[in-house]
């Protein structure tokens, strides 16, 4: 079982990176990008487990570790 | 007074915070490893700079469930002093010691320079040998020493005299200039500039050794400044 | 169609030559092993034959060339070793991988001596900055990576320079020279001697990357290298602080026997170096090594540039004392193979012999030598030629002052130094952006003083007197620091040595710095030789890189360039 | 217009990142987890500009300056 976790910043913390990138993107004349915001992907392949019983560990790993609830948000997606 | 100064793998300021105990300020010292559970007797626990566990999530996020870490908890919700250093501040932050985090410097870059620091707060376990408003320089050496709080949090700091030492250039983006906070009950502090790299003549700078000072004062039973 | 020992990188006599030592043809494995070990990089074909110049001795030397790291003493039981390394190549591909990779092989280097890693410096080139993104891009990655790994081994990095020049634009150099603390009892070699002592490995699992960086070293950078990109190996800098604390604790144990890191060419390199050393043979089975991926066959084992791994022989016996302190700091180590008595390095696939060569034929010293003719470029004298009256004196010194101090080659290169940190370890006495780094030796009164200097400008229109003002100006700012400059590590970075006008650019230059050595006193203890460093476009400036270290025997009298005071005197020495 | 760019290392390059989490993860007893790779979540948000217009830009964005080819890949998803 594959999981793709995505980490993004609260629209409250600035993000410097992005806005670094969004910087270089309009100097090579890609005037269209409006905003560019920089996050995680985590790809997490699980085994031998119930599908509901990994939700459960999912989220819990994601508040304990993964991400830090003062600055991030996360969602996730099963991928198979 | 028995310093303990706890290792993490990829801990790498241990040993500069060990000497200046040892050597220039005459302490007893002791390092803890990280899987070791925390024994009693220490007046006062260092966590310090460095790369913990490689910092490869967030800085601090994977330290503050060592094992130690437990014991450093329980010390600090019954009063101990605590300190965080650099990273040893990301791992506070990480563990809910402190409130806040730290993120990515503003300009991505990583900064290793000597700055000016205004002590904000005289009255504290930390600062109690500096004067209020003094300005000293102080090396600061991050990658992610942007401190990040919410504006409540923030004017509670305020109001409770958490914030004890302040950028006089602000090198990182940090929220207020924060450099150094303290829990409110001001036992368990955390900064991102290294006081323990301005404690010696040789090295051309000692500005950070009242720092140090100040905690041996305090625990001697001396007053806080105010 | 190519034939097989071309794909590897070998030329028909070498291979002839193979054959002749074998008595029979190389299997596809021990052909390939030829293959890397008898590339440039790893063989040194093209330059050994001009190291026996080098002075290389001296009372002070306890180690010289021809181990991980050379040693230098420097009184009280204490020495000093290093080394300069380069990762030209790789940098050119990915910048921050690249450099920062580069900085973690010559840390290991370093700790493989049994040595405490204090310091690191480095020294880079770059085509021109202005208006050059791909330049901008190269600088700022290769600077975060050399950062990004330094930083977190907690390791200052201390000095270094960088110049910038169109020559370099599309092979940018990035030398990185690493030095350590060691006390005399406490020397440890890559050797593999005592039969039955095993050989343990430690550290990162083996993946694929990397396979075929040394040839990668070796040749040519073209379009088609961005298609070589399995060469380029991404460092975890933690990995290898765990495996620096676990080394250096297995050495004070006294049960390991020799030690060498896993760098250019991987475990091939690392066992037929050891068994060399050691007088001895080797046996190993690949399927003992740990992997990161599946599938791989032996050759990829044997050959994969893995980062942060090392090689152990370890006294037969002593095993499971290795195995729990390595544990300690979170690292894995098994047993792959032992020492044996014939001289061969014998690889194993589970119990089939899949490879037999004699270990010694596939080191440097059994590699081919080679001595090209040589000649000037034959625009030398062109290029020689000034006239000094045909300059026009500036109208506004003023002006012109302010424009050469905003050139990226004189600029302060603060915006570089910031990004590393200098001071973790607190024995930085004299910061970057001075003469010389100097570093206090704790607990005595010492202390040294680290450069590395190099105008490649004076080595393209004269390599040998350029390659000598290389060493005296770095025995220069050792001096102006308050240091007596005591020993050498040389980064020679050439183009093709395959060209009459290359192969005399690097000879001039070796000759050049043996003679300024010998009259500085000051022995070349260790170095690298990196050539190739061309584009369809030419060669680069040829850069012989002099990193210095010098002794203070009184820290408290050192000294930095700045002015101090107004009123203070200032006084021209010197001619 | 809104995408969002997965950014991930190449299956053959080490994933060092990775591997510290996945190894943290075991240690606060998550055993089913049998691989972890981190990769990079790029947001961007797009204007006035049409889908095809802006699928080629994005191709020439990620190839010159979000991805290092060398060793990374990526992809991307259109969100609205
Ligand atoms: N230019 C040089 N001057 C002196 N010694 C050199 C030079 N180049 C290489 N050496 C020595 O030859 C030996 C092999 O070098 P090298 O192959 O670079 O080591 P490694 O493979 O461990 O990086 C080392 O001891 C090194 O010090």
């Amino acid at each position: 079982m594959k999981v793709n976790i995505f980490v993004t910043l609260k629209d409250s913390i600035a993000d410097p990176q992005g806005n670094a990138i969004h910087g270089a993107l309009k100097q090579l004349d890609y005037k269209n990008v409006e905003d560019v915001r920089i996050g995680k992907l985590i790809e997490v392949v699980l085994g031998d487990i119930s599908k509901e019983e990994a939700e459960k560990q999912l989220q819990e790993m994601c508040k304990k570790l993964l991400t830090n609830p003062v600055i991030e948000n996360y969602r996730y997606e099963w991928v198979d | 007074m028995r310093f303990g100064i706890v290792v993490f793998p990829g801990s790498n300021c241990d040993i500069d915070c060990y000497y200046v105990l040892k050597d220039e300020l005459q302490q007893e010292v002791e390092y803890i490893w990280h899987e070791e559970e925390l024994k009693e007797g220490f007046d006062c626990i260092i966590l310090p700079g460095g790369f913990s566990y490689g910092d490869y999530l967030r800085c601090g996020a994977v330290a503050q469930f060592s094992k130690v870490m437990e014991g450093v908890k329980v010390y600090a919700h019954a009063g101990g002093l605590v300190v965080g250093i650099c990273n040893g501040f990301q791992i506070l932050t990480e563990a809910g010691l402190l409130p806040g985090a730290l993120v990515r410097n503003k300009g991505l870059k990583f900064i290793c320079d000597t700055t000016p620091l205004k002590v904000t707060e005289a009255n504290s376990p930390f600062t109690n040998q500096y004067q209020k408003g003094e300005v000293i320089q102080i090396p600061i050496a991050h990658g992610e020493g942007n401190y990040v709080v919410d504006e409540v949090t923030l004017a509670e700091m305020k109001t409770k005299g958490q914030i004890l030492f302040t950028y006089g250039e602000n090198p990182n983006g940090s929220t207020g200039d924060i450099a150094g906070i303290c829990n409110e009950g001001k036992n368990v502090m955390g900064l991102m500039p290294h006081p323990e790299r301005a404690s010696e003549a040789l090295l051309g700078n000692v500005d950070g050794k009242k720092f140090f000072q100040s905690i041996m004062h305090y625990l001697e039973g001396g007053k806080n400044n105010d | 169609m190519t034939n097989q020992y071309e794909a590897v990188g070998l030329k028909a006599k070498e291979y002839e030559g193979i054959v002749e030592m074998l008595g029979r043809e190389p299997n596809e494995l021990e052909l390939n092993l030829y293959g890397v070990m008898w590339s440039e990089h790893c063989s040194y074909k093209h330059s050994r034959s001009m190291f026996k110049h080098f002075p290389t001795s001296g009372p002070s030397v306890l180690q010289g060339p021809g181990e991980n790291a050379g040693i230098v003493d420097i009184g009280d039981g204490l020495a000093i070793a290093m080394k300069i390394e380069s990762h030209n190549h790789p940098s050119a591909i990915e910048p921050y991988q690249g450099a920062a990779t580069g900085v973690g092989g010559i840390i290991r280097d370093i700790f493989a001596m049994g040595a405490r890693p204090i310091a690191l410096l480095n020294s880079l080139r770059f085509g021109e900055l202005e208006g050059d993104a791909r330049v901008k891009y190269l600088l700022e990655g290769v600077v975060e990576g050399i950062a990004g790994y330094g930083n977190c081994m907690g390791i200052p990095t201390v000095g270094g320079e960088v110049y910038f020049n169109q020559s370099y634009r599309g092979n940018p150099l990035v030398n990185a020279m690493c030095v350590g603390l060691i006390e005399h009892d406490a020397i440890h070699r890559g050797t593999a001697s005592g039969v039955g002592n095993s050989i343990m490995y430690v550290g990162a699992a083996t993946g694929r990357d990397g396979i075929g960086g040394a040839s990668f070293a070796s040749a040519t950078l073209t379009e088609e290298s961005e298609e070589k990109r399995a060469a380029v190996q991404v460092g975890d800098p933690f990995m290898e602080k765990l495996l620096l604390e676990a080394c250096l604790e297995l050495l004070k144990t006294g049960s390991i026997i020799g030690i060498q890191d896993l760098g250019a060419a991987g475990l091939v390199s690392a066992c037929c170096e050891t068994a060399t050393r050691g007088e001895g043979g080797m046996e190993i089975d690949v399927l003992k090594v740990p992997r990161r991926e599946t599938g791989m066959v032996p050759v990829e084992v044997m050959i994969s540039e893995s980062q942060e791994r090392m090689l152990l022989i370890v006294e037969r016996g002593r095993e499971e004392e290795v195995n729990e302190i390595v544990k300690k700091w979170g690292l894995h180590s098994v047993i792959i193979g032992r020492v044996t008595n014939d001289d061969k390095l014998r690889i194993f696939e589970g119990d089939k012999v899949v490879g037999e060569i004699p270990a010694e034929s596939l080191d440097s010293s059994g590699a081919p030598r080679y001595e090209p003719d040589y000649a000037p470029p034959a625009d030398l004298a062109e290029l020689q030629k000034l006239d000094i009256e045909s300059i026009p004196e500036p109208r506004d010194l003023s002006s012109t002052l302010r424009k050469l101090l905003a050139s990226p080659n004189i600029a302060s290169k603060e915006w570089i130094y910031r990004q590393y940190d200098h001071m973790v370890r607190t024995n930085t006495v004299i910061k970057p952006g001075s003469d010389a780094a100097v570093l206090r030796i704790r607990g005595t009164k010492k202390g040294i003083a680290l450069t590395t200097d190099c105008n490649s400008r004076y080595c393209y229109l004269d390599p040998r007197e350029g390659s000598k003002i290389a060493v005296v100006e770095a025995a220069r700012n050792i001096v102006c620091s308050g240091g007596k400059p005591i020993a050498i590590t040389d980064g020679l970075n050439f183009g093709s040595p395959e060209t009459p006008e290359g192969y005399w650019q690097f000879r001039e230059s070796v000759l050049g710095l043996s003679e300024a050595c010998r009259e500085m006193d000051t022995p070349v203890i260790s170095g690298n030789v990196s050539f190739y460093n061309q584009t369809e476009k030419g060669s680069i400036h040829p850069t012989p890189i002099v990193g210095m270290v010098g002794l203070i025997e009184d820290i408290s009298k050192t000294c930095t360039m700045a002015f101090k005071e107004a009123g203070d005197i200032i006084v021209l020495l010197g001619q």
